[in-house]
Formats: C-alpha cells, sequence, structure tokens
C-alpha cells in the first residue's frame, strides 16, 4: 500500500469578478516508503499548490476536489476537519523560506516540541530530549535548542526546519525548494541529508522543485507539471534517457549540464493562463512535435512500462 | 548577553542626552521670549526683592553662555526656579498636582490598553466580520474625537444620569465631615471616573487600531503558516505566536503615546477642573506664570523620556533580536 | 512562503498586481475611503462658499445671548448672540486651511529630509535621524503651548509650529520607504548611467514613496487640526479667527454648561469629529492598501470547500 | 583575442560594518576581460563578486587597486569624466522583477539612458535598434507596454534592451538568469552570447557552474573576496586544481541521474567576510590542509596548461 497517494486532485481559486483559476487540474501520485519523488515544473504550474492541498493548508478562496490517500485512507474528504489529525504526525512539512517559517521571538527547541505536546507524545522534559534528539539527527548540537531562529545561519534554519517537520516521525515529508536561496555547498548538505534521512526512517518525501537536475541526483522518481497537470511521471533514469513527452525533454535541453556538450535550447512562449479552460493539450503551443489532434483534444494518458505515464498524443516516445 | 548590555546602555545614554537637549530646548525657548526672566513684562506682580534673588540665583546679569551654565547646573540640582505667582519653588509646586494626575491617567491608560487590546485581538482574528467592522468603526469615530469636546460631552450627557461629579477631585463639604478613609476614596474615585473615561476613550479607540493592523500583519507572516500545518488550532497559534509578535510595536506606539496622553490630560483637566499638572500648566498660561510653565515642560519631557527609555528595556525583554 | 510568492505560484504573470491602482479605482475598492472623501468634498465646498451660503456674519449680533435653536436660528446663538450655524460655516475655512497648511509645513519639511535621508544615507542621515529622535519625544500640546504663549497667539504661528512638531513622523516614515527603493535595481541601473541624484530622486525614488507620503498628508491634517482645536480651547488660539476650536473654547469659556445651551459646543465639535474621521477614513484605508503585509492571513476562520470532480468528458 | 577591454587589478573593497571596524569584501582582486570574451566570475554569496563588479562600475568605494577600460585609469574619475565610460560599461541586474520602474512604459525604460546621456538624434531608431537586438521583434509589440504586462524572460530581454540603447562596448551581468524560469534561461544567456559574438565584451557573475561551464570563455572562481581559481572553461572545469573548485564541481547536479559522481560536500557554513582565517582562507575546511596552510596565504600561480593558476600550493 503507498505510504501517500494523490487521485485526481484538483484545486480551484476564487478570482474577483466571480472568475476562476484552475490552479491544479486532476494531478495523480503515488509513494511507497522510502520514495522520493520530485515534483518539478515552471513558476505557476501548480506544484506548490498540490502540495498545500495535500497538507489541507489553502486559503478558503480555495476549492478542492479528489483523494489523498495515507497508507490507504482518504484523509481530504472531510475538508480541513479530517486533515487536521494527521498534519505533522503522518504528513509534515518543510516550507521554502526557512527564514520565515521560524517565529522570531520563541527558541527553535519550543517549536519544534510544539507539535509534539500538541499531540501528545511528549511533554516537558521528555520533550526536550526528543528535541535534541531531533536536532542531532540533522547535525546540529541538541544543546542549541534554546537559541533563537535569528542567531542560526540560513543553512542550519533549514536543518531545524527538517528537524520540525520529523518530530512527531510522520510518514509523509513534503519540501518545497527546500534549497532554493541556499549556496551550492549548503544545497548539497541539506540534499545529502534529506536522501539519508528518506532511507534510514523510511520516510516518502515529495521534493518540490523547479531545478531538475536536483531532481534526478536526489529522487528516485520524478512528476513533471505543467499548467495544473503532470505531463509525466515515471523514475528519473526514465524521463531522463526515454521521456514520454516533449516538455520533459525540452526541459532537460534548456538545462545546462557542467560537461555537457549539446546545444542547449530554451522553449519558446509562455504557459498558459489558467483561468480560462484549455482546449486540447495546454503545452501544444510550445511544443516542438504537435500535431493534428494536439490542438483540439485533451491528450490521453499512456503508459509503456509500469509507473511510467504521461498525457501526451505522440506514440513511442518524444 | 554582553551585547544586551551594550544595547541597555546605549539606550541609557540616549536618554541622557536626550535629557539634556530637551533642558537646553528648555532654556532657548524662554530666552527667545522677550524681556529677561524678571522683566515687568513676564514678572507683573513679582516684588523687587524678589526679582532680585532670582537675578542672583541664575545670574541674570552675566552673559549667556554662562546663564546657559548656570540654568543646566541649577536644574541638574533640582532647582527649577521660583514660582512667579507663589513664589515657592517650582518643583515643589509641580509635585503637588503630579500626584493628583498619576492615578487619573493611570486608571485611564489601563482601560484603554486592556480593552484596546483585547478588541484589536478579537477585531483582527474575526476580521471582516460585524465585530470586526464595529470595532474598526468605534475605533475610528473615538479616536477623531476631540479630547476636549469629548470631556465636555460627557459632562452634557452622562455626568447627570450616572450622578457623578464634574469637577474639581474631591468634595470640598467632605473635609469638614472627616467621615473616614472609605467614604473619602470613593469620593476621589468618583471624581476621577469622568476624567479617566475620557482618556481612556480616545486612547482606547487609538489602540484598538494599532492592535488590529499589528494583529493582522503578524497573522500574515509564514511562521504562522507554519504554526497552521503543524496542526495548532487558532487559538494557539494566536496565543503563542501572533500575540507576542504583534505586541512588539504595540509596546513602543503605547509608550511613544505618552506624549499625546499628556497633552490630553492638560484639556481634560482643564475642563473637569482637576488639579492636576495639566490644570497647573493652563493656569501658568493664564498667569503668565514662565517659571512654572518652563519647569512643568521640561518635567514632561523628561517623564516622556524616560517612558522611551522603559519601552527600549521591555521591547529588550520581549524581543531576543535586539541586541545590535 | 512569502504572500507574494504565494499569489505569484497560483496567479500566472499577466495578472500582476505590482503597479498601484489609480485614485478612482482605490475609492471603489475601498468605502471606508470613498465615504471619507466625499464628507471632505462637502465641507471643501463649504469652505470655499462659506460667506456666500452663510446666513448672517460672524461677527452679527442676531439674537439674544444662547438663544436656542430656532427656525430662524437651526443651531441657536452663541454667548454673543452669533448665529453658530454661521459660524461653523465660517470657521470650515479656518480649520481646513490650519489643517492643510500645517501638514503641508510638515509634509515639506518631514518629506525632503526623509528623501535626503534615506536616499544619500551615511553620515548626514545618522545625524538627521538623531534630530528627529529628539524632535520624537517632545510631547507635542505641551511644547505647542509653551511656544504659543512665548511668541503670542497667532494661526501663522500654530501652523509652523504644527509643522514643526509633526515633522518627525513624516521623514522618519519617507526615509524607510525610500531606502528600500534606494536598493531596487532601477535606481541602480541609473546611477550606472551617470543619472544626477536630483533625476533619480524625481524620476524614480518621489513617484514611489508618493503614494506613502499623500496617505500620511491625509493623516497629518488630522492631526493637525486636532491639535488647532486644541491650542484654541486653552486659549492660545487666534483671537481674531472663529475656528471651530475657538467656538469649544468660547461656549466652554462663557459658561455654555451652566446655561446648558448645548448648541453652542456640540456642533462645532461634531464638526471637527466628523472631518477628523473622514481624513482618519480616507488616510488608514491608503495606508491598509499600501501595506502588502496586509493582505494574506494564515489564520482562518473558515477552511477550503470540497467539491465533486468535474464531469471528465466537459474538461476535454 | 585583442586587448583587454576592463582590466581589475589588485583590487580591495572595504566596508565599514557597524562597530566591528572595516570588511573586506574584496581582497586583491586581479582579471581582465577582452571583447568578443565572457568571463565569469563564480562563488558563493558573500565571497565578493558582486561587489568586484560593482567597483568595476565605480559604484562601490575602491579601497585600493586599479580599474582601467580600455588602457586607461578609471579608478579616480571624477562623476564627470566616468560619464563617457558609463556609455560603454552597462550594468545587467538579477531580478527582473525589480529592475524594470514599474511606472515606466518599454518605451519609457529603453529611452532612459539615452536621455540621461543627452543623445537626442535618431532616439527612437536607437530604441528599436536596441529592442530588436534584445530579441523584442516587432518592437511595437512592446513599447507600450508596463512591466506587469510581461513575462520574466521579456522583462530581462527589456533590461538587457536597455542596457544597449547606448550601444556599449562592455557588460557586466549580474547573475541575469538565476530568478528565471529554467525554459527561458537559454534564451537569456543566448542572448548575451550573441553580444559577446559581436564583440562586447561580458562578465558574469554567477553562482551556477553549470552555466558558466556551457557560456563563458574564462572562469575565476572567488573564495572570501579572492580568486582562488582562474583558467580557461574548459581547463578548470575539466582540470581543477584548487580544492575548492574541485568540491564545488564535484556538488554541482548533473541533469543525468547516471552522472552522479562522488559529491565531496565541504562541511560548515558559508564563509563570512566578517572573519576572515588566517593563513590560507580555505584551511578551516580545506579537505587536504597542511600545517603550512594555517600560516602562508598562496597567492595565483601557474598550475596545470596555459593560462590556468590557482591559489593553493598543492594544486
Amino acid at each position: 500500500m503507498s505510504a501517500l497517494a494523490v487521485e485526481d486532485l484538483h484545486v480551484w481559486f476564487d478570482l474577483p469578478g466571480g472568475r476562476e483559476l484552475h490552479a491544479v487540474q486532476g494531478i495523480d501520485l503515488a509513494l511507497e516508503p522510502g520514495e522520493r519523488l520530485g515534483l518539478v515544473g515552471e513558476s505557476g504550474c501548480g506544484k506548490t499548490t498540490a502540495i498545500l492541498a495535500m497538507m489541507g493548508l489553502l486559503p478558503p478562496s480555495a476549492s478542492v476536489a479528489g483523494r489523498v490517500l495515507l497508507a490507504g485512507g482518504d484523509i481530504l474528504a472531510g475538508g480541513d476537519r479530517t486533515m487536521r489529525p494527521h498534519r505533522w504526525t503522518d504528513i509534515a512539512m518543510v516550507f521554502q523560506g526557512a527564514m520565515n517559517a521560524f517565529d522570531p521571538v520563541r527558541t527553535v527547541g519550543d517549536q519544534i516540541a510544539e507539535p509534539l505536546e500538541r499531540a501528545g507524545l511528549a511533554a516537558g522534559r521528555a520533550a526536550r530530549t526528543r528535541t535534541a534528539e531531533l536536532l542531532e539527527l540533522v547535525g546540529i548540537s541538541g544543546e542549541r535548542q534554546d537559541r533563537y531562529p535569528h542567531e542560526f545561519s540560513g543553512g542550519m534554519r533549514q536543518r531545524a526546519a527538517i528537524a520540525m517537520a520529523l518530530a512527531c516521525e510522520p510518514k509523509v515529508l513534503l519540501a518545497d525548494e527546500p534549497t532554493t536561496a541556499l549556496d551550492v555547498m549548503v544545497q548539497a548538505q541539506i540534499l545529502e541529508l534529506l536522501v539519508r534521512l528518506t532511507d534510514e526512517l523510511g520516510l516518502a518525501m515529495v521534493l518540490v522543485t523547479h531545478d531538475l537536475p536536483l531532481v534526478s541526483q536526489a529522487c528516485t522518481h520524478a512528476a513533471v507539471m505543467y499548467a495544473g497537470r503532470i505531463a509525466e511521471t515515471g523514475t528519473t533514469r526514465e524521463l531522463h534517457h526515454a521521456p514520454l513527452h516533449p516538455y520533459t525533454r525540452m526541459l532537460f535541453e534548456a538545462t545546462p549540464d557542467l560537461r555537457g556538450t549539446d546545444a542547449v535550447r530554451s522553449i519558446p512562449g509562455a504557459p498558459p493562463r489558467l483561468d480560462e479552460p484549455t482546449v486540447g493539450c495546454p503545452f501544444q503551443p510550445r511544443c516542438d512535435r504537435a500535431f493534428g489532434p494536439c490542438a483540439t483534444t485533451r491528450p490521453p494518458r499512456r503508459t509503456t512500462e509500469p509507473g511510467h505515464l504521461t498525457h501526451c498524443h505522440l506514440e513511442g516516445g518524444a | 548577553m554582553r551585547a544586551g548590555w551594550s544595547y541597555v546602555g546605549r539606550r541609557a545614554l540616549f536618554a541622557l542626552i536626550t535629557i539634556l537637549v530637551a533642558i537646553s530646548l528648555n532654556f532657548v525657548l524662554f530666552r527667545l521670549a522677550p524681556g529677561d526672566r524678571t522683566s515687568a513684562l513676564r514678572c507683573q506682580g513679582c516684588t523687587q526683592e524678589f526679582k532680585a534673588q532670582v537675578r542672583a540665583e541664575f545670574g541674570l546679569d552675566r552673559s549667556v553662555p554662562e546663564q546657559y551654565l548656570v540654568y543646566v547646573k541649577e536644574t541638574a540640582t533640582g532647582n527649577l526656579g521660583r514660582s512667579f505667582v507663589t513664589q515657592q519653588p517650582v518643583l515643589a509646586e509641580l509635585w503637588k498636582p503630579v500626584r493628583n494626575t498619576i492615578p487619573m491617567v493611570l486608571l485611564g491608560t489601563l482601560f484603554a490598553i486592556s480593552l484596546g487590546l483585547t478588541l484589536g485581538v478579537v477585531s483582527a482574528w474575526r476580521r471582516g466580520t460585524i465585530t470586526d467592522r464595529t470595532s474598526v468603526w468605534s475605533g475610528l469615530l473615538l479616536y477623531s474625537l476631540p479630547t476636549q469636546w469629548l470631556a465636555l460631552m460627557l459632562i452634557f450627557y452622562a455626568a447627570g444620569p450616572l450622578g457623578l461629579p464634574t469637577s474639581d477631585i474631591a468634595d470640598p463639604y467632605l473635609a469638614y465631615e472627616n467621615p473616614g478613609w472609605w467614604p473619602e476614596l470613593v469620593d476621589r474615585l468618583q471624581h476621577m471616573v469622568l476624567p479617566a473615561a475620557t482618556i481612556g476613550l480616545v486612547l482606547f479607540g487609538e489602540y484598538t487600531l494599532i492592535t488590529r493592523s499589528s494583529m493582522l500583519e503578524a497573522l500574515g507572516e509564514d511562521y504562522i503558516l507554519t504554526a497552521r500545518a503543524k496542526g495548532l488550532s487558532n487559538w494557539q497559534i494566536v496565543r503563542r505566536h501572533a500575540l507576542r509578535n504583534s505586541l512588539l510595536p504595540i509596546v513602543t506606539l503605547i509608550f511613544l503615546s505618552l506624549g499625546f496622553i499628556l497633552g490630553g490630560a492638560i484639556l481634560i483637566e482643564t475642563v473637569f477642573n482637576y488639579p492636576g499638572i495639566g490644570l497647573q500648566l493652563y493656569e501658568s498660561v493664564t498667569e503668565r506664570d514662565y517659571p512654572m510653565l518652563q519647569g512643568g515642560f521640561l518635567l514632561l519631557t523628561v517623564s516622556v523620556i524616560l517612558m522611551n527609555f522603559l519601552a527600549d528595556l521591555l521591547y529588550f525583554r520581549l524581543d531576543p533580536r535586539v541586541t545590535e | 512562503m512569502s504572500p507574494q510568492e504565494l499569489a505569484e505560484a497560483i496567479i500566472p504573470a499577466t495578472a500582476d498586481t505590482r503597479r498601484r491602482p489609480p485614485v478612482w479605482r482605490f475609492l471603489k475598492g475601498h468605502p471606508q475611503a470613498a465615504i471619507g472623501a466625499a464628507i471632505l468634498i462637502v465641507f471643501a465646498l463649504i469652505a470655499i462658499l462659506g460667506p456666500w451660503i452663510a446666513p448672517y456674519g460672524p461677527r452679527e449680533q442676531v439674537g439674544p445671548i444662547f438663544g436656542t435653536p430656532s427656525n430662524p436660528h437651526p443651531l441657536g446663538l452663541d454667548d454673543a448672540g452669533i448665529d453658530i450655524l454661521s459660524l461653523l460655516i465660517h470657521g470650515a475655512r479656518i480649520t481646513l486651511i490650519v489643517g492643510f497648511t500645517g501638514a503641508l509645513v510638515a509634509v515639506l519639511v518631514g518629506g525632503t529630509i526623509g528623501i535626503i535621508s534615506g536616499y544619500f544615507g551615511g553620515r548626514l542621515d545618522n545625524l538627521l535621524m538623531r534630530v528627529t529622535d529628539y524632535f520624537l519625544v517632545l510631547p507635542d500640546l505641551v511644547l505647542l503651548i509653551v511656544v504659543a504663549s512665548i511668541w503670542g497667539r497667532s494661526l501663522r504661528n500654530i501652523i509652523i509650529i504644527i509643522g514643526l512638531v509633526y515633522w518627525t513622523f513624516m521623514a522618519r516614515l519617507i526615509r524607510s520607504q525610500v531606502k528600500v527603493v534606494r536598493e531596487r535595481a532601477y535606481v541602480k541601473r541609473a546611477q550606472a548611467l551617470g543619472a544626477s541624484h536630483l533625476r533619480i530622486i524625481l524620476r524614480h525614488v518621489l513617484p514611489q514613496v508618493l503614494p506613502l507620503i499623500l496617505a500620511q498628508t491625509v493623516l497629518m491634517v488630522a492631526l493637525a487640526i486636532f491639535l488647532e482645536t486644541a491650542i484654541s480651547f486653552l486659549g492660545l488660539g487666534d483671537p481674531n479667527a472663529p475656528s471651530w476650536g475657538r467656538m469649544i473654547e468660547n461656549g466652554f469659556d462663557r459658561s455654555a454648561i451652566s446655561y446648558g445651551a448645548w448648541w453652542a459646543i456640540v456642533p462645532p465639535g461634531l464638526a471637527v469629529a466628523i472631518v477628523i474621521m473622514a481624513f482618519n477614513m480616507l488616510g488608514t484605508a491608503a495606508e491598509d492598501a499600501l501595506n502588502p503585509r496586509l493582505k494574506v492571513s494564515h489564520l482562518l476562520r473558515r477552511h477550503f470547500r470540497m467539491r465533486p470532480l468535474p464531469d471528465k468528458d466537459a474538461a476535454r | 583575442m585583442s586587448e583587454p577591454l576592463l582590466e581589475i587589478e589588485d583590487l580591495v573593497v572595504g566596508y565599514r560594518q557597524g562597530r566591528k571596524g572595516v570588511v573586506q569584501a574584496v581582497d586583491g582582486v586581479s582579471l581582465a576581460v577582452a571583447a568578443g570574451a565572457m568571463v565569469a566570475l563564480v562563488g558563493e554569496s558573500g565571497c565578493g563578486k558582486t561587489t568586484t563588479a560593482q567597483a568595476a562600475m565605480r559604484m562601490a568605494p575602491i579601497a585600493s587597486g586599479r580599474i582601467r577600460y580600455r588602457g586607461a585609469d578609471i579608478t579616480a574619475l571624477g562623476s564627470r569624466a566616468l560619464r563617457p565610460i558609463r556609455r560603454e560599461l552597462q550594468l545587467i541586474f538579477q531580478d527582473p522583477y525589480e529592475s524594470l520602474d514599474p511606472r515606466f512604459r518599454v518605451r519609457d525604460t529603453v529611452l532612459e539612458p539615452l536621455q540621461i546621456h543627452g543623445i537626442a538624434d535618431d532616439r527612437e531608431g536607437r530604441m528599436r535598434r536596441a529592442l530588436e537586438r534584445a530579441g523584442l521583434t516587432p518592437p511595437e509589440l512592446y513599447l507600450d507596454r508596463y512591466p506587469h504586462e510581461l513575462s520574466g524572460g521579456q522583462r530581462q530581454r527589456v533590461s538587457i534592451a536597455a542596457a544597449l540603447a547606448l550601444e556599449p562596448t562592455m557588460l557586466l551581468a549580474d547573475e541575469p538568469v538565476s530568478m528565471l524560469d529554467v525554459s527561458v534561461r537559454a534564451g537569456i544567456l543566448g542572448l548575451l552570447d550573441d553580444l559577446r559574438r559581436d564583440g562586447l565584451g561580458v562578465l558574469m557573475i554567477t553562482h551556477d557552474l553549470s552555466t558558466a561551464a556551457r557560456y563563458a570563455d574564462r572562469i575565476c572562481v572567488m573564495y572570501l573576496g579572492r580568486i582562488v581559481e582562474e583558467g580557461p572553461t574548459a581547463e578548470v572545469i575539466g582540470d581543477p586544481r584548487h580544492p575548492y573548485t574541485q568540491a564545488l564541481l564535484s556538488v554541482v547536479p548533473r541533469p543525468d541521474p547516471d552522472d552522479a559522481g562522488e559529491p565531496r560536500i565541504l562541511r560548515g557554513e558559508t564563509p563570512n567576510p566578517a572573519d576572515v582565517p588566517t593563513g590560507c582562507r580555505f584551511h578551516p575546511r580545506c579537505p587536504v590542509a597542511q600545517d603550512r596552510c594555517r600560516t602562508d596565504d598562496p597567492v595565483l600561480a601557474p598550475a596545470g596548461a596555459a593560462g590556468h593558476r590557482a591559489a593553493c600550493p598543492y594544486a
């Protein structure tokens, strides 16, 4: 049974004037324990919205449809009410700007221990011991739990944010651009830490990022999102070596490789507006292999290998 | 914590320098007035004897810089001169009314803080609801009322129905009856109610608005989203994270508004004929008792400076980031 | 994730909201501000047309002392038998002029110092901010009383003093804004191109901080009017200018309370309150609209909604 | 390759930071950019790369060293004498969302440099040519738009067009694509590459070694205010000599999951320029540091092929 499964997840936002923005348009994901899935896409593709929906953290202007299954049980069915008991105890999150994820006037340890107390897992002295353990786990001395966030460097704060996410021993970890704004070396440290933790603790992790190479190196699986839909999912190897969707291939072509020799090509055009209905394939105007049905028919879901899925009219790879 | 103590030290130094600046400004302002301290224009009813005494005390026959030094020295030792009206030392003359003002202002301010903060927090929490709108509009309205006019309105429309006295600090007949401390205290409090209520209402409006927007700013911060992700309830989020963060700017503003409160006290005490520092200043103005005016101004300025220093200290306690 | 990032992640770049809305759109979206503006326009018209619409002159005795409100004198008469409605109409002009010019002095002095201090930074900035620090702690009304009692009672003095008391607030606020704008890349680029400081300030910095300056000016007018009524009430107003503040003072001073003549005090105070409130409504609404930190709240009373899955065929 | 356009020699830039005294953001940096060449200045945040570029533009206080442009010393020129230089040297900024004045139409943004430099003849034509050169064709489509009506990539192109309006000979690009979506980055970098081919000199500041490897002729790696290694791109990427460069290269994520080498992750934090270690600045984090590294401050010395230098005795 999957640690986390998302089935046909949709998110809409109310816009002024009674209009709607269909930010997430039916995505499916599945993760086994110990798997790391990279959720990749350009800004505005709905990747952050999707994981906020999995945590039930969307604003009241949002409406949601679909299922979010944790170990087989749907936690989304009752909205916020059924979500809340699972937050942090079963599914936790590392936010993008660790800089701002901590309350500046409370100690780091206090904020790590907070969910422990809330969930009745530990309190007082036990909570302190557990907090120290958690900090040690991410490579910070446990004595530093009495420090304030501003006394931590950016990298340390991100580590502490990871420790905080692990406090209640969740089975699923969602990480939203955990290394953006960090230096290359610190980024490498954080990625190494996330990989080690998922391996050791059997966590299932969704890593949201715009950086394809990062996913290639840190994740076992990847899902490429475009305009609120999943263009392609599969293992990172499958996506790199045998992409089924032209968007996946073109994203790789647009990414310079340190030792690569192939020409780097940008993708012309811009993503479509999500506040208007899309006809056919949303990527069609930018696609270098678009043909007849792409402009008129929504691409079907196709699969070659088990677990390697795409939404594209092309048969036989991109 | 050493960095912290140097912060406290620097704020203390700043307060000291500011007091010196205030003393100097006080000297300059009153030097700019026509005539010297004892001229007929400014000290009409003064006897020659009294004038000579003042002249000697403040070295008025010497050069201006020397006069300044004498003034600073005399001020530092607590000599603010003598009242032209009573010919008593200014400091002692000021002390009596100050004693009357403090409890009144304190009562009003505490009322405003407790109610304003509560309503501001509730209002931010219930943003957009009827509760929120009501408190914003009532806050705006109270904040916009001229203090002296609100006081007059209370006399017109509240004093009668509530049976509260509208003038002075105590019932003059009570002194002859000598009924004991309890009725006297009640009488004092009754005289205090309307002035304190005026201060309280005006400040209450301001504090509600400030607290609300400060709270709203805090609620938009990322750590609130983190707290929500951690499964905290709304009440826990407010109590553990939003409140303390939103209090930081409020503390400063409350202490900074002391100057405003003192200004308000002048107006209120004038309306209610309440013998506090404000009424004393008002009378000094009408009677052209310059030493008293000068002394009162200095006293009020210094108390604002000290309050600011207190705010700095409190800020230091509340915000761990304050070290630099 | 910051509110802006959230907004950007959700809304495509075409719907960018960075540009500030023009005035009318602001008024349309903020009923509070629109009501305030409407009230102010009415009072401004009264102030401008005062001499033509007031039924009687400001010094014209038309009836008995503290005459009760009646048909020809709907708001009654004051202690000298002058028509209160007429006084109110004449006083509007003086009150508004004091408010506006006082605020203008504060804005000009404070704005200039704020911009210079924030734009150039360094030692000059340090010095100027020290000076404002000292001014900030002076209790405003008390200083006003002292200066007015020394310099004498005139409208001009009141305006100058109001300006001198409040420029510090303005300077502080503008400075911190300018410091932010100064670091924007387009200012850096203009500097790299060799543009003069004056050009950069006028073309790039000032337009950016102008909305904030305007919002603050509006709030400052309210403060100035407040201060004028206070100083007049203490008998330090201009004896020749029948402002609303002086009307309240007059009523109080001439024992309107013991006469029970509420009409000598209620109308001018109400007029002051309404005008100040209108300025505050406009000013705080503008201030809030300019504050991006108020746009998002993570504390929710309502939650996102669940809805049934869309019809697959319809989505195609 | 011709004579260098821009030469930086032994540049030292210090900032006063509170009461801690002076922080040496840049401490003895030398580099040269020739016409038709792209030099990449690579390093982590706080290493002084942006400060170096700003000093080259005379926008940061220079403590010592020389900046030469076309052989002429511009280190101490007054703002009037600097004006002709400012026409030739143009900056391109990182954040396209912040680099355009939100109140300016595209037209105004591109015209502004011409106004500042008092160029009156053929303004319209110059503006159009700049827009076309930046890839915004036809210009009519963009002239009257505000920044919020443009995508990120288009904004950056407007920014580049504004830089090109004065027909400069040298561009300083500070992280020109780091805020852009991956799909449009290649377009902007390709544009800079085309401009380089047209004969402009380009100094690109970046933290992304993959980008530098792909587009630059030479790479200078900075660490704590110093250049620790420099050389032709192929040399620095293919045969890195300094342990810092080696570590940096080893952690660059590669698009192919099978390409991963053994990352040599350095422990500790990004170094702070306010706290510079003695001896070799890198020694506290260096995997091969010896005793002498604690005391001896190494200088750039030839290593490997011609034109390749590294500041490490073990290179």
